[in-house]
Order: structure tokens, then sequence, then C-alpha cells
């Protein structure tokens, strides 16, 4: 269900927040997690209600960034991320403060074009795309919808999904996939590997545990990578992103067992 | 179908007849209520029963069975009379304008010219166009007289006389006029028991969309067995096709006629021809005259016939190409140049082998053993008593199935004394097939689209793949011939069978080999691309008669080519809205999803309908291009004034079937059913079908009114049970838990019937218990005067299952009661309209 | 549809004590459209329904009609109903309604139901029966103006289609919504589907002649949860017995909330007259009574 | 001739009486026999287990305590037919062994109209024509045999509910409240005078005597009948054995 | 796939083990891991055998093919992506679970003498073996080399071949192959009725 215009921004981050809390409580072993992933989520909130300028159209979304507003909100995710966050990303939180302005617009911009939405240093990829999702959600939605799309990419900013989605449609569940750039949904198809894309239903297996209920890995064993999958038929009050952060204990069986995901989600997974 | 099920989508107008597609394919008549809510779109609905498709039907009229050509003629009759059709369409897409040869006579009493009443055949011979310069001499003499000498089969003038201007008395417009100006609102009335203002009124609505021949709109026929199972179905079917090649629907998005087949894999099975007139790709069988290769592909290959300025591809003129490769496909090596690439080896058939005369062999001795893979003869009938009877004199019967059916038991079945079970001596061997879910392959639906399925799951406890059984009887039979020899081993031992595995073939494989590949290098001159030896073809424009090639069915080129299995895509795009959906598997022929898609647009290439473009002709490109592959010649400039019919020799649409394409002539004629309650108001002396065949066995009994069969019968199915399947299943017995029979409740008061009753239909041949269900859905109706009745049987019960085995059925199989009457064409017999008695158990 | 909050309760059956959401006007209001003009009969909501709440197979009986039973079952919740009808004008329509509970604004059974918290009302329209307060007094059956709630002679308890209020709490759609081919069942907040409703209306008043056509919500009972679009909204008795003016049974809404508490009242009454009397009366003891002696201080009871 | 269940009555009236203990002290009266009470005590704990029952599922949020009792409220509904069932079966032979006491006469409207007096204790002593028993007790009596008319009428239907159609459930659930309602009214008057308003009852349906000093003041005309005596000319006599016997207290 | 292979760059590295890539203590996480009960599903897409639609349909089964494990086929949804039912089904296409999972089904082969009233086991090759000889005897016996004309017809007919309707095309080939090798003539199909 495409969010074209979407609820109002504070709504939209609002559920996000209420689902980590509730999520928190119900999975102790992913609490830590998902309070540090609340504060991240605030901070979200408040960067996307601000930004809301509109598109100037000019092709590609990546470049429609405000790369000068996004720096000007670095400092405020370091202080978060040192107070709230583990002891490893407190100290870079600190490492990063003290370069200048110019430094943060130049990890931005390259995390912004890379396309593939990671370079090698995990944390300055974690500061860019918390601070870019937010910016580049808002605008996604200036971009129309192709009801006939059905790539890999996403069709907005050719980000890479970060995760997959069923949701409800007849007798059964449409595939969409949510771009870990822009969040953006758009409609997937079913039993493909959206990386090399094996179609043999023996090469993509689905691996679900009963705690984990309504999220499971689709894996898939020619190219060894897996994407996390909510299925919305079984909780339709699920949020994507957050109900895929937290069951981050998915993450470690498909490690163990040689999957590797395309890009970590916003907390590292 | 022509067109195809989400096509549906973009029609404005619907005639719903012969077919109850909102019971018998719900999903697809989805397609239906999304026109109807979208497009606004009319409905029509034309059936003996009110169904559940009727009732969401804008109009619905109640017509007696049988008598489907008497309305659609009368919508003829309306058509020409208000001039309800477009010109440019007709003139230069059918061949309206063609002249018929001096001698053809309609049939004023009942029979076209040529009649022969001891052989009860056509001559066809003046079933034909005349030649330009015919006057000067008749280009084939042939005497009258009984032919000594076998001769040759008329063919077709190559340079056909035509009238553009429709004025011609013998042109086939005027023809079509004349035959169908006896279907006055009056006659149509007295045959089919449709009030004539109602009948007025839907043949006003349905060709509507053609006021004064504005092109804008699009209407569409959609039809299923209701039409076919009858002794003139091919008729039926035809006078649709006339209909909408009048209206100028065919090739047009939302147009087309559209037959809605009965289950998974019909159309594959007929595309397959695992019936005994066709070989794969719809080539003829050879018959004993011809001798050798030669003389059988000059009979089977058509040769253009047409106005001298008009062109036309006339496709099938690449059947050597076609039946060359399926040789090659058929024996591989073995099939030589010298040896007529194998051509002898194959079976040459005189006379018809069609289901209803092998179970008449059968009970006359002559076929003594069957194998059924997947088909319950005993419930399919018809007059299946017979069939049981047949079964009983049969050496042996190899039955293959997953669910204990009624064939594999005929020795058991309800009345059978230990005595007479003890005199059966046909060996039966029940052997466990495989589920749908157990084995891969691929099925076709109505709408031409070959889909891959692939298996989930193994087949249980000891059953094996169908084709892993029919390979270990083959290779056993094969083994046998390579020790002890016998008659003709060689197509046995010789038939190409070099899978992987022989015992149990990949059907991947097989799907290859039908597709097809190069033996040698072959080269496509126009596009002068080259396809390496031993690579997959791309298309049927590859295949060549000279045995480079081999494909198993030419249809079928291009469906796993090198780029990979087009059938296993599942791309749901459709960028152009229309429903093509061109990257979902892939649709014979050539991936076209609306077939004769170059008639949607006009004379100069520009669709009719600018909202919905199909294909167009692009003058940059001096080509053909669209959202849907033309289905035509590439480059051929609308100037050249090609049809859009590429498979006819005339290269148009025709209203006038030339010499004997279909048996019981050019036109359709209304004829009444074989058992029939009235004689034909049209012409009483010839009432029935001449050449419909009947069945002289002593079995073959067929009832008329003054035996007391005076009730019209037709059999159909429901939503929630699937032939003799879902029996078995809880969730669909719990639905529809017993067999009925619909009576109408003015005959149920008569005879003091109340709901739930056991009631007797008796016919000429067996009887059929089951209980009333009274309905105010079937009224009476007045057919000639006489005040007449039906009833209808659903056909899902039997002998095993789980009501039957509880004892809740009276174990009578639904086709115990319909008569073994064939149709001259599709051999179809006659399940719906034949005469039954109705009394209280 | 994302129905933040899971299911918060607006009215209980037979509570005492005050309700969290009672009175509160409902924010937003679920609703299911049957669209019976499009409706096919194919009974795939049928089977949904069937396969989703797990009821076993129960062999059913041949009885006149394509109806899978003659009415809803205690583990039979949606039954599509077939109407053979002619009209005044001669007309004749089969109607089809997939008949199942209308969750009214102000329900019958509810209002019937005497055992405490064995109903209970949502207030996004959902009424549910909760199995384990239920005593089995099949009051509700008689209370219900559309005759769904049925009793089941195994578990001596009655149930209903709780448009899959699991389901809805978890923010999908029921699951007989899901099943149907011709899309002609819709799931949404009430005046979404009220409006999707009166477009169809304006077409087949348009197009295909239906100049009753309407939508069924009947105001009599407030409204209800399950809205219809019918060919003849004037008269929906012909769809298989859909009151025209759906209303609870006086007895029970008058002497349930008004003559019951009256009535114990009165009898109360009784019970203090018989204090009062013994109080200023005191006793009819048997003749001759013993004297009364004197004590001081307590003033003497009334010789006779 | 008598129906079945009155031959029935008769067979175990003999039979309890046989067994039942009826010890007749000096001055004291035969009131009710070992049947009568054995009866009596019957529907008098069904009809209480069926009030309570009822009226747990009558107004359950006034009376939840009452449905835990009975094991909640499902078993409650369950039991209360039944017990409906034994109280009107034991009031039912109540009724054979009492009808003919229970004919209304004039004496019974009489004292109807003087109701007020009755119940302003003017009277010290019934009027003479108080027979067995006396016009209140009668009314209750065809009050109480009506009321299990109606329960068992409209309890069945309310039992069965798919036989009998909505319209009569929703009917005889009012006329079964109604009955229960007038029958609520009727017991606290019944235990009221037969225990604390009118001292010495009590042991009529435990003992089954009372003393004649209550027979020739509740029941003068039954007195009369039993012991032939002149209840006035009793009641006198009594009060002067009482002045003496009170003046030799005072003097003391 | 318009995504370039080569420019990826797999992570692969989720975190060094005991912390996350950001420094997450993973102790918790990890413990949880090892009780996980994982299941292996496998979705196919299939087509639903009934009618001529061809509804899409998703056979969902549970069972880890290596270990040799018989899958079970859990779920039969219908298939979103499918053009034409758009993941619809009708009454009988949503029972199909019952009809791939039924205890009626015939599981072993079995065979009628001639005379017998009842079925009786018999192993598949005994079962083939029979078959095979007693139909070489009938093509033998009655194999129509020539016609009464002295043409080459090389017919079979008195062995009928009736397949099914929901026979795929791949083994309607291998009949028309195997069958006309034969020479067999009475060949036929639900297709014609």
């Amino acid at each position: 269900m495409m969010l074209s215009s979407g609820p109002g921004v504070r709504v939209r981050w609002d559920r996000r927040i209420e689902r980590a809390r509730e999520l928190g409580d119900k999975h102790p072993a992913a609490a830590t997690l998902l309070s540090f992933y609340e504060h991240v989520l605030r901070f979200q909130q408040d960067v996307a209600e601000e930004c809301n300028a509109p598109a100037k159209g000019m092709g590609c979304l990546r470049d429609e960034i405000d790369l000068g507003f996004a720096a000007s909100k670095i400092p405020i995710l370091l202080m978060l991320s040192s107070k709230h966050g583990p002891k490893e990303l407190a100290r870079h939180a600190e490492e990063v403060a003290s370069r200048n302005r110019s430094n943060w617009q130049e990890i931005l911009k390259s995390f912004a074009l890379a396309h593939r939405g990671f370079n090698e240093n995990p944390f300055d990829s974690f500061f860019a795309r918390v601070c870019l999702q937010a910016i580049a959600e808002t605008l996604q939605f200036q971009f129309p919808a192709d009801a006939n799309y059905f790539g890999s990419v996403c069709p907005a900013c050719s980000g890479v999904p970060q995760l997959s989605i069923l949701r409800p449609e007849a007798e059964g569940a449409s595939r969409w996939l949510l771009c870990s750039f822009c969040l953006r949904e758009w409609r997937f198809r079913r039993i493909i590997c959206p990386w090399c894309g094996e179609e043999d239903k023996e090469k993509l297996p689905r691996y679900s545990a009963p705690e984990c209920g309504h999220v499971s890995v689709e894996a898939c064993d020619r190219c060894r990578t897996y994407l996390k999958s909510v299925d919305m038929t079984i909780d339709g009050r699920a949020e994507p992103l957050v109900d895929e952060a937290a069951m981050a204990v998915l993450d470690l069986w498909a490690r163990d067992h040689g999957y590797a995901k395309m890009v970590p989600n916003a907390i590292g997974f | 179908m022509t067109n195809g099920w989400v096509d549906i989508k973009n029609t404005d107008m619907m005639l719903i007849m012969g077919g109850n597609p909102a019971e018998n394919h719900p999903c697809g008549f989805k397609w239906v209520i999304e026109a109807k809510r979208n497009r606004d779109a009319k409905i029509v609905v034309v059936d003996p029963r009110f169904t559940r498709t009727a009732s969401v039907a804008d109009q619905f009229l109640q017509i007696r069975a049988g008598s489907d050509i008497a309305f659609l003629g009368g919508l003829i009759n309306y058509a020409l009379a208000n001039n309800r059709f477009n010109h440019e369409y007709l003139v230069n897409y059918t061949n309206a304008a063609f002249i018929v040869k001096e001698g053809f006579k309609l049939p004023e009493d009942g029979l076209y010219s040529g009649y022969d009443a001891t052989a009860r055949t056509y001559d066809k011979s003046t079933w034909n166009y005349e030649e330009v310069g015919a006057g000067a001499h008749a280009s084939d003499t042939h005497s009258h007289a009984v032919q000594s000498s076998p001769v040759p089969p008329p063919t077709l003038p190559p340079n056909v006389a035509y009238d553009l201007s429709l004025q011609h008395p013998r042109c086939v417009f005027q023809l079509l006029k004349q035959q169908y100006s006896r279907y006055t609102p009056e006659m149509v009335e007295r045959i089919t028991g449709i009030p004539r203002e109602r009948a007025i009124k839907a043949w006003e609505t349905f060709t509507s969309i053609r006021q004064n021949g504005d092109m804008k709109k699009a209407g569409t026929i959609i039809y299923a067995v209701g039409w076919t199972q009858h002794s003139s179905g091919t008729q039926t079917i035809r006078t649709a096709a006339m209909i909408q090649l009048l209206l100028g629907n065919v090739g047009r998005a939302g147009g087309g006629v559209n037959a809605l087949r009965g289950h998974s894999n019909i159309q594959g099975a007929t595309d397959m021809a695992g019936i005994f007139d066709i070989l794969p790709g719809y080539l003829k069988m050879p018959v004993p005259a011809d001798t050798d290769l030669k003389t059988y592909l000059t009979r089977t290959t058509p040769k253009a016939s047409k106005p001298k300025e008009w062109d036309s591809f006339n496709y099938w003129s690449n059947t050597p190409a076609f039946t060359v490769s399926l040789l090659k496909a058929l024996y591989g090596d073995a099939a030589t140049k010298e040896n007529d690439f194998a051509f002898n080896w194959l079976p040459k058939i005189d006379r018809k082998y069609s289901w209803a005369e092998i179970w008449d062999d059968m009970y006359n001795g002559k076929v003594k053993a069957m194998m059924a893979f997947g088909m319950n003869g005993v419930m399919i009938g018809p007059n299946a008593k017979k069939n049981i009877e047949a079964l009983k004199k049969a050496d042996f019967l190899v039955v293959c199935e997953i669910y204990p059916d009624e064939t594999s038991e005929f020795w058991r079945a309800p009345g059978t004394t230990p005595e007479e079970m003890a005199k059966i001596n046909t060996t039966v061997y029940r052997l466990p097939g495989a589920g749908f879910a157990e084995k891969d392959g691929t099925f076709v639906n109505s709408a031409r689209w070959l889909q891959w399925k692939w298996a989930a799951v193994p087949p249980p406890g000891d059953c094996r793949l169908d084709q892993e059984i029919l390979a270990r009887i083959f290779l056993k039979i094969r083994g046998k011939y390579q020790q002890e020899g016998g008659k003709l081993p060689d197509p046995i031992l010789k038939a190409s069978w070099n899978y992987t595995n022989p015992n149990n073939p990949s059907l991947a494989e097989v799907a290859k080999e039908l597709n097809g590949k190069a033996l040698a290098d072959v080269t496509d001159p126009k596009t002068n691309t080259t396809i390496k030896a031993d690579q997959q073809l791309p298309g049927f424009a590859f295949l060549r008669d000279d045995g480079s090639t081999m494909s198993g069915n030419w249809l079928y080129c291009g469906s796993w080519t090198e780029a990979g299995a087009m059938i296993q895509r599942r791309d749901p795009a459709d960028p152009s809205g229309l429903g093509i959906h061109a990257n979902w598997a892939w649709s014979w022929p050539m991936n076209r999803r609306v077939m004769y898609n170059r008639a949607s647009c006009d004379l100069n290439g520009k669709p009719w309908d600018p909202d919905r473009k199909q294909i167009w002709w692009s003058e940059a490109k001096q080509k053909w291009a669209g959202n849907d592959v033309p289905d035509f010649k590439p480059d051929s400039d609308p100037k050249s004034h090609m049809g859009p019919f590429i498979m006819n020799p005339e290269g148009v649409g025709r209203l006038f079937v030339p010499i004997g394409a279909v048996a019981d002539g050019p036109f359709p004629e209304h004829y009444e059913p074989t058992e029939s309650l009235i004689a034909n108001p049209l012409h009483p002396s010839q009432s029935n079908n001449p050449i419909a065949k009947r069945f002289k066995s002593d079995m073959d009994k067929y009832g008329t009114p003054d035996q007391g069969y005076n009730i019209i019968c037709t059999t159909y199915r429901l939503t929630e049970h699937y032939h003799y399947w879902t029996k078995n299943n809880p969730m669909n017995v719990q639905l529809v838990p017993e067999p009925f029979v619909e009576i109408p409740a003015e005959l149920a008061d008569q005879m003091g019937l109340r709901g739930g009753e056991k009631v007797k239909v008796t016919s000429a041949r067996a009887d059929y218990i089951a209980k009333a269900m009274v309905t105010k859905r079937i009224k009476p109706m007045m057919v000639d005067g006489k005040k007449t009745y039906q009833i209808g049987i659903p056909i899902h019960w039997g002998y095993r299952g789980i009501a039957e085995d509880a004892g809740k059925t009276a174990k009578t199989p639904a086709n115990y009661l319909s008569p073994a009457a064939i149709d001259p064409n599709a051999y179809t017999p006659e399940f719906k309209g034949f005469l039954v008695k109705l009394e209280r158990v | 549809m994302s129905d933040r909050k899971t299911l918060q309760v607006q009215r209980i059956s037979g509570h005492p004590g005050p309700v969290a959401g009672a009175g509160m006007q409902r924010e937003e209001q679920v609703c299911k459209l049957i669209d019976t003009t499009t409706c096919i009969g194919c009974k795939a909501c049928e089977v949904a329904c069937v396969e989703w709440n797990d009821m076993p197979f129960q062999p059913t009986m041949f009885d006149n009609t394509y109806q899978t039973m003659p009415d809803t079952h205690w583990n039979y919740w949606n039954l599509i109903k077939f109407n053979e009808v002619t009209n005044e004008d001669g007309t004749f329509q089969w109607l089809m309604r997939k008949h199942q509970c209308m969750h009214c604004a102000d329900p019958g059974c509810l209002a019937a139901c005497p055992a405490d918290g064995a109903i209970v009302q949502y207030r996004n329209g959902i009424v549910d029966f909760q199995e384990e307060n239920c005593i089995g007094c099949q009051f509700c059956v008689s209370g219900c103006p559309f005759n769904v709630p049925k009793f089941s002679p195994t578990t001596k308890k009655v149930y209903k289609c709780t448009l899959c209020s699991d389901r809805v709490g978890q923010g999908l759609e029921p699951a007989c919504i899901k099943a149907c081919p011709t899309g002609c069942l819709h799931f949404g907040t009430k005046s979404d589907m009220l409006m999707l409703a009166e477009k169809r209306v304006k077409q087949l008043q348009t197009v295909s002649g239906f100049k009753e056509a309407g939508t069924y919500d009947p105001q009599t009972i407030g409204g209800t949860s399950v809205v219809y679009v019918l060919h003849d909204a004037s008269n929906p008795e012909k769809y298989g017995g859909l009151p025209k003016n759906p209303r609870i049974p006086l007895s029970f809404t008058i002497w349930k909330n008004w003559f019951k508490p009256i009535g114990l009242i009165a009898s109360m009454m009784a019970f203090a007259g018989v204090i009062l009397h013994y109080v200023t009366e005191g006793p009819r003891r048997p003749q001759p009574q013993p004297p009364v002696k004197e004590v001081d201080g307590g003033e003497g009871k009334k010789e006779n | 001739m008598a129906t079945s269940s009155q031959r029935f009555d008769r067979s175990t009236n003999h039979f309890i009486n046989r067994i039942g203990l009826t010890v007749v002290y000096v001055g004291e009266l035969l009131r009710h026999r070992a049947y009568t009470r054995f009866l009596h005590w019957a529907y008098g704990i069904f009809f209480f287990l069926a009030l309570l029952s009822g009226f747990g599922i009558y107004m359950p949020w006034i009376f939840r305590w009452f449905t835990p009792l009975f094991g909640g409220g499902a078993m409650t509904r369950m039991l209360h037919p039944w017990f409906g069932l034994g109280f009107v079966f034991f009031f039912g032979l109540q009724a054979f062994n009492w009808a003919a006491a229970m004919k209304w006469g004039q004496g019974d409207t009489r004292w109807m109209k003087r109701l007020r007096d009755y119940v302003t204790n003017r009277d010290t002593i019934e009027p003479p024509d108080v027979g067995f028993f006396n016009g209140g007790q009668k009314l209750m009596f065809w009050e109480i045999v009506g009321g299990s008319i109606a329960y068992v009428i409209t309890g069945v239907i309310m039992w069965f509910p798919e036989i009998f159609g909505r319209i009569a459930v929703a009917i005889s659930y009012v006329i079964h409240d109604i009955s229960a309602l007038i029958m609520l009214a009727g017991i606290f008057i019944h235990i009221y005078l037969s225990t604390i308003g009118e001292p010495g009852t009590m042991q009529a349906m435990t003992r089954g005597t009372v003393s004649e000093a209550w027979a020739w003041t509740h029941h003068p005309a039954w007195y009369k009948q039993v012991t032939g005596r002149d209840p006035a000319e009793a009641l006198a006599e009594a009060r002067r054995t009482q002045a003496r016997s009170s003046g030799d207290q005072s003097n003391q | 796939m318009d995504l370039s292979r080569r420019s990826f760059l797999k992570t692969g590295v989720v975190g060094t083990v005991g912390i996350s890539a950001l420094g997450f203590d993973l102790q918790p996480l990890q413990a949880q891991t090892a009780t996980l009960k994982i299941a292996r599903t496998t979705q196919t897409r299939s087509t639903c055998p009934y009618c001529s639609v061809s509804c899409g349909i998703i056979i969902h089964t549970i069972g880890d093919g290596a270990k040799n494990v018989t899958p079970a086929v859990v779920h039969v949804e219908g298939d979103p992506d499918h053009p034409i039912n758009r993941g619809t089904l009708c009454p009988k296409g949503s029972s199909l679970l019952q009809d791939i999972v039924n205890d009626r089904r015939l599981l072993k082969p079995q065979v009628r003498r001639p005379g017998s009233d009842h079925w009786e086991d018999i192993a598949w090759d005994q079962a083939i073996e029979e078959i095979a000889t007693k139909t070489k005897l009938l093509r033998d016996a009655t194999f129509v080399e020539k016609d009464a004309n002295g043409k080459t017809v090389n017919r079979f007919d008195t062995l009928a071949f009736a397949g099914g309707c929901t026979d795929t095309n791949e083994f309607n080939y291998l009949v028309v192959k195997s069958m006309r090798a034969m020479g067999v003539t009475c060949l036929e199909n639900q297709a014609r009725v």
C-alpha cells in the first residue's frame, strides 16, 4: 500500500517510535538495541519535520538532498549517540565531533552518491544513513509511483532494498521492498532473489521461527545473500523498519549459516 | 480464446451464451465484473437456465437447449438489416466481397448443394469461390457419377472473383443476407422459445456498439461447452465467429471470440494433438491416399486464394517445414530424407476414431484394450452404461488415477451381480499417479498462455509420476520388440527417446524438444541471424522442411529459446494497461496475446480506437510496432492490402467457409438436436443435421416425444465441484453434498412434486435418480406452439466418492442419460439438450 | 487500515460497573461493504471463513437450494443466501446475499444478554462474543433482529461471526474480504465504505437501471458495521429475510432497562413492608399474651 | 376418579406418614402431618434454589455473587430449570394435598375485606369463620399455583427457544419474570408471618403441631372443628387462668 | 536485473563475536540464536489444476530438502503476482490443500484379475511387465500394415488411449510420440468432450 502522500510526517515517525517501545518490552533480548533505536527515531522525526522542502524536480532524488541542512543536524546526532549509544559508537561520536563541518558534509556527500549506501567505516555510514534517511523519505513522496516497476532497486533513489514486506492481498500476500536509503516501498515479485535474480525455488528458502513470528529470513543459496521479511499478513500492526531491526537475532542466525545481508540496517545489523 | 482473460476488462459489450463463467470460471469472471464496473459494459446472457452469470447480467434470455444457431442467425439478420457493421472492416478484412461459384445452393430445404442421401455426405466441390475467367473453362472437370477412382479433393482457386460494392447476387455478403433472411424474429421465437421483442431488444443492445459503423467500441462473445456439446456445435461457434467478423470485433482489445476451456490443460491437449485426427500443431493426420510425404504435403498445404490485388500471407504454406520438423522430433536421426522422414511409420486413418467411436468399436469387440491416464470414461459417457458394457468385453484396462474412480471399478458398478462380476474377464491395472502439486510441466490456459508449474512435493506412498509410468511401459514394450521382434518394430525401436533419464523423462527436456532446435546451422534470410546446430530455435520462422530443424510442436516454437524458458517468466508488468502482460509466461503463437490484432487497425494501419492502441504501422521504422506482438507480416506495408487473417489462404476472415473446411455447410444452418421435441420449423423435411453421426449398437437408442420423452434435459457443472475430482474433497462435499435435478416450479406443481423429493429421470438409454430442486429459475417455454419444460442435471456424482461411499447418493452418474450423437466436425457428443421423462420415485 | 490501538471496549453485556469506552464517540468505525449486485454466489468467502476459524467438516443435507445450509450454524458463521425472487413488474432476480452478523451499532444481542461480559462491543463497531462468559441462555438468539447467533448443543454456548476481531485487532482485514474473486467485498472505515457504496449505487441507478438501488445501513438499530449495496433497497426482505426496519424486540429494551429494576424494587417493598409491620405492629402472638413487665426507661409496648 | 398423580400422592402420603414422626403433646393440636411437611420443605428448598439461581440470571450485574454458588453462570443457567421443575413437581403434589382445604369461600372474601384490620393487629383474635386456612393463605396458595403454571410454560419456551421462535421467547421472558417477582414478594410475607410475624407458627411445619392458643387465635373455626370447643370461650378461660397465675407472681 | 553485481561489496561482517558493528553487546542475542527452532519453508509457484483460468497459487512446504525429510505441504495461497487471478481463488481453489493432502489418494498399484471381485496389490515392475506383454501381444495380433486397397497404413487400432484434461503438455507429447510410434489411432482426450 503505497504511502503516496503518506500520513503526516509526525504520525509516521510516532508509529515507529511507539512500535520500538512496544517491541522493546516484548523482546528483552533486543531491548537495548531498541531503546537506542528509539532515540535515533526521535532524532529522525525532528529532522524530517524540519526539512519538508519541495523537491526541485531535478531528476535523481539524491541530488535533491540539501547536504548543508543535513550537516547542521550531525552534532545533535553525535551528542545523542555518545549519550545513549554503545561505548564503541560513543567513542567514534566524540572523534567525529572533533572534525570540522566540511568533513561532515564530505561524509554525507560520499554516502549519498555511493548508490550502494555503504562505505567501509560502519560508524560514518551510521551517522550519514540516519541523517539522510529522514530527509530522503520526505522527498521520495514527491516521486510518482509506477505500478509496472518491478525492479530490484528503489524507483526513486535507486537505493538498495533494506527488507522485504509481505502485504495481504486477496488469498495471498504481495511482496514489497523497502529502500535502505529513502525508506520508499515499491511492489516487487515473489520467489525471486532481489540481487542475483535467482528464481529456482529450491535455492530460495525462507527461514522462520515461532519466536520471531512474523519476521523471517528470505535467503538465496546462489549469491548467499538474505533479506529479513516482515509478514504483515500475520501482524498487521507491524512497522517494517522497526520490526526488522528488533529481530536482530535472525541476523546473527543468518550470519552463522553463511548468509550475508546486502546493507546493514540503521542499527548496524 | 482469440483474446485473453485480462483483455475482457477492455470490453464495452458482452454476449455470454453457451457458457456459465460466473460458476465455472469465478476468478476469470472478475474481469467481466471489472468491465461492468469500470467501463459500464453491458452483459447479455442467453442460457437454458437462469444461472449465477445471469444474476449479474443486464439482460437474460431463456433459450431452448439446442437452438442457439437460430438466435445467432436472427442476430446476423438484425445486424444486416439495421446496418450495424463497418463497411471498411467488412469489405477488406472478411471474404464478404468474394463471389461464390455457380451451382452453390443455400439450404432453403435444409440441404446444401452436393448432398448424397445414401452415403449421408456432401460433395463439396460447389462450395467454392468463383475463379476469375472461370466462365471460359471449368477449371476442374468432374462427373457426378459415383467416383470409381478417387477424384482429387476440390481446391481453392488462386485468383478469386470479387465485387467490392457487395452487390453481386452470388457475393458472400448477399448470400449471407439471403441465408439469414429466413431467421426473422417470429421464426426465432418459434424455434428458440424466446419472445420476439426480448430477442430484438437483446440484438439491438449487442449490435448497438456498431451503430452506423462507428468503430470506437468493442464487444466480445464469451462461450463454453454449452455451444460445443451439440450435434451442430461447431456451426454454432462458427456463427459467433461470423457475428464478430461482421461487427468488426475480431482482433480488437475487448473483442474477439473467447472460448472458456473447461479444464486447466484442455487447450494444451488439443495443441499437443492428444486426439485422433491431428498431429501436434494442428497438422492433419495422414490418410491412406497419402502414399508418401509429398502427396501428403500437397494435400495439406493450402495455396493462397485471394482477389488479385490483395495479398495473403497464407502462413499454412509452411506446413512442410512444420511437418518435417515434427517428424525429426518424433524419430530423430531415423527420419532421413531417404525414408521420407519416416512418414510412413505414422498410422494412416481412413475413418473417424473419435471418443464415441472408440467406445462403439470396443462395444463391438474391435477395440480390445484401453489405457486411461486421468480420464474417467465411465463417468464421461456419453451413454455411460454402454461404456461399462464395452469395458466388460475388453481384454485389459490400464487406469492411472489419483483417486478411486468409476472407470477402474466398472466391474463392480452398482447393479453388477457377483455372477456377472465373475464373467467379466477384463484385467484392470490401477496405477497410482501423481497429483498436480507433485509434477512440474506446462499447463495452457484458455488464453493460450503456456505456464510452467513447479513440483512442490514428491508423490506420496508408492505413487509414480505419470510420465514415468508411460515411459516405463513404452520402454518395456520397446525392449520386448528388441528381443522378440514383431510387427513393424522400427517405429517403436527408433522413436527418439534420448532423455537423460529415459525411464522418467524430465519434462524440462521435453519442453525444450517441443520448442525445437536446429540440427544444422540455419539462417533467416530477412534478418540474417544464424542459429547454430543444437541451439534452441527462437521462433517457427526458422523451421525448415529439409530436416535441418526439429520441433515437437511448431506452435510452441519460441517457448524455450536460448534465452531460457519463456514459459517460466513471471514478470507481472503490463505497461500498456490493456492486460497484455507480455512478460508473464508465454502465449502461443510467438507470445501474441490478442490474435488477429492487425484487424484492430484500419486500412492504413491506424488503430480504430486511439485509447486502446494494440499495434500500429510506424511509417518511420517501416514496420508494425505496438504493445502486443503484431499478428502479421512485420514489414508488410498496409498499402499492400495483406489480409489480417494470416492463417487463412484468403488472408481474410471467412464469413463463407469454402470446400468443406466445415463439414455441414459453408453457412451455419439451424438443425434440431438429435432428440428433439419438434420438427425443424425452417425445413421440416430435413429436421436434423444431415451428416451428424448416430450409432447403431443395440444400446444406442434415441428417444422421441411420442415415446413419452417430452422434457428437454441439459447437463452442467457447479462452482463448488470440479468434474469427478472434488467428490473426494470434504470441503467441496460440504458445500454441495448431494446430486440433484433442477426442475421448473410449474412442472413440479403439475406433478405435485416438492423440493427434496427423490425423482427418476429416464432417457431412452438409462435412468438417473436424485433429489428434486424445484426452482423458478427455469420457466416453461412455448416452442413452435408446444409448451416445453427443461430440466438440468449437474454431473459431479458417480459411484465412488465421499457422499457416494456414505450411501447418500443413488450412485447413478449423470452421463448414463446422454445420447451418443456426435458433431460432424468436432465429434463432440450431444451432452446438452436431449429428451427425458421425469417421474417421482 | 492501520488501526493503531488494539480493540477498545465500548459496551459490555450485563456489566454493572462503568465501561472504559462507554459513550465515547467512535472515531473510526470499521465497516464491511458487501456489493450484492456483483456477488456471484461462488462461496469462496464461506470457505475462507471456515478455514480461518478452523471449523470442523460437518455433513450437510440437500435442501432444494444452492445454499450450503438453511441458516448460519454455530460453526458456520458466514453463509451466502440464495433467493429466487419474481418482482411485481415480472422481472426475475436471483439474489445472493452474504449473510452474517451485521455488527449493529445498538446490538439486540447485547441488549438481551443477561450474562456479564458475554457480549462485548468494541469502539470500532465490532460486536464480539466472549465464549468463556456466555451462559448459554440463548436470549441473544431471540434478541437479534437478523436471527444470526446460533446455540451449540455440544458446548452449550452461542456463536456468531466476529468480523475477525482477532485479525482486525492485528491490523488485518477479515478473512472473507480477501477471498472474494469478483472484488465485491470491501473493508475500511465506515465513511470510506459508505462513499464507495454511494458511487456504486449511482452507477446502478444510472447505467444498470435499478432505480431503487441503495445502501442498506438501517438506522433503526443505529446503523450497522456491515453495509449492503442492494439492487432494491426499498424492500430488502426479498434478499432472504433482511428486515426492512430491524428493531430490538420491545420486550428486551423496555423490559430490561426499566421494568426489571422497578419490579425488583416493588418486590423489595414487600420485604420492607414486612419489616415495617414487625416494627410497628409487632408479631401476632397467640392469645392470651402474657402480661408485659414494666421496665423503667424503655417505653412500654402498647398493650392490647 | 383420582388422577394418576393423586393415586401416587395417596400412596406416598401413607408411606411418609408412617415413617414421619409427629408427636402431639398435650395442649397441642395436630396441624400438618409428616407428608405435608415433607412436601413443604421439598418445594421450599427447590423454590429457594430456583429463586437464587433465577435472580442470578435476572440481573447478574446485581446478583453476581449468586451465580458462583452454583458453579458459575453457565451452571446456574443449566441448573435453574431443574430446580424450577423440582419446585413445581413437589408443589404439584401439595396442590392435590391441600386442594380441598384451599377452596375459596365467602369467609375468605370477607377476610380479604378486613385485611387492613388483620394487618394492624386490631382484632386480638381472628373472626370465627377462619377455617384451616385464612383468605391470605388461600390467596397465596392460588397465586403460587398460577405462578408455577406460568413458570412451566414460559420456562420450557425459554429452555428450547429454537423450537418456539423468537416472539414466544420474548413474551415468556416477561411473564416468567413477573411471576417470579410476585412470588418473591409473596415469599417475604410468607416467611415473615410464619416466623417472627406470628410466633408459634413455625412449629406447625416443623413438628406438625400447634398450641391450642395459637389455634383459637388464628384459626377459630378450625379449632372448633377439631376440638369441638368454642374458641372464644376457650380464650376467655385461658385469660382467666393467666390472670390468676400472674396475680400469684405479682404479689410474691 | 539492472543491478550490476560487480559494484557490490558484500558486508559479510555484521560484527566480531561479542559485539556488533556499532558496538552493541551481542551476548543476549547469541544466547537466543542457540534456542531458535528455525524451520525452512519452500515456496513453490504452481497453477490450480481445476479450470482454465489458470489461477496462480503458491504452495508452502516445510522440510529441509537436504536432510531427506519429505517436505509437507502446510499452506496453499493465491499468487498475487499472477495477472489473471491477482491472488484470489474460488471455493475449489482455496481448498486445494485438501486435494494435495487427501486420505482417499491411491497409494499403491493394484490389479483386478479376470473374474475376481476385489483388488489385489501388485508390484510396479510386475504391473509394467504384464501391461507391456499384453500390449505387444495385442499389437502383433491385430496390426494392419496394408489396407484393403494395398496402401501402407501401419495401424494398431485395437488399443485406445484416453488422455486426461490435467495432463501436462509434455506428458501429452510423450503420449503422442509413444502411441503414434506403436501405430495407435484410437487416441483421444478429454479435450474432445
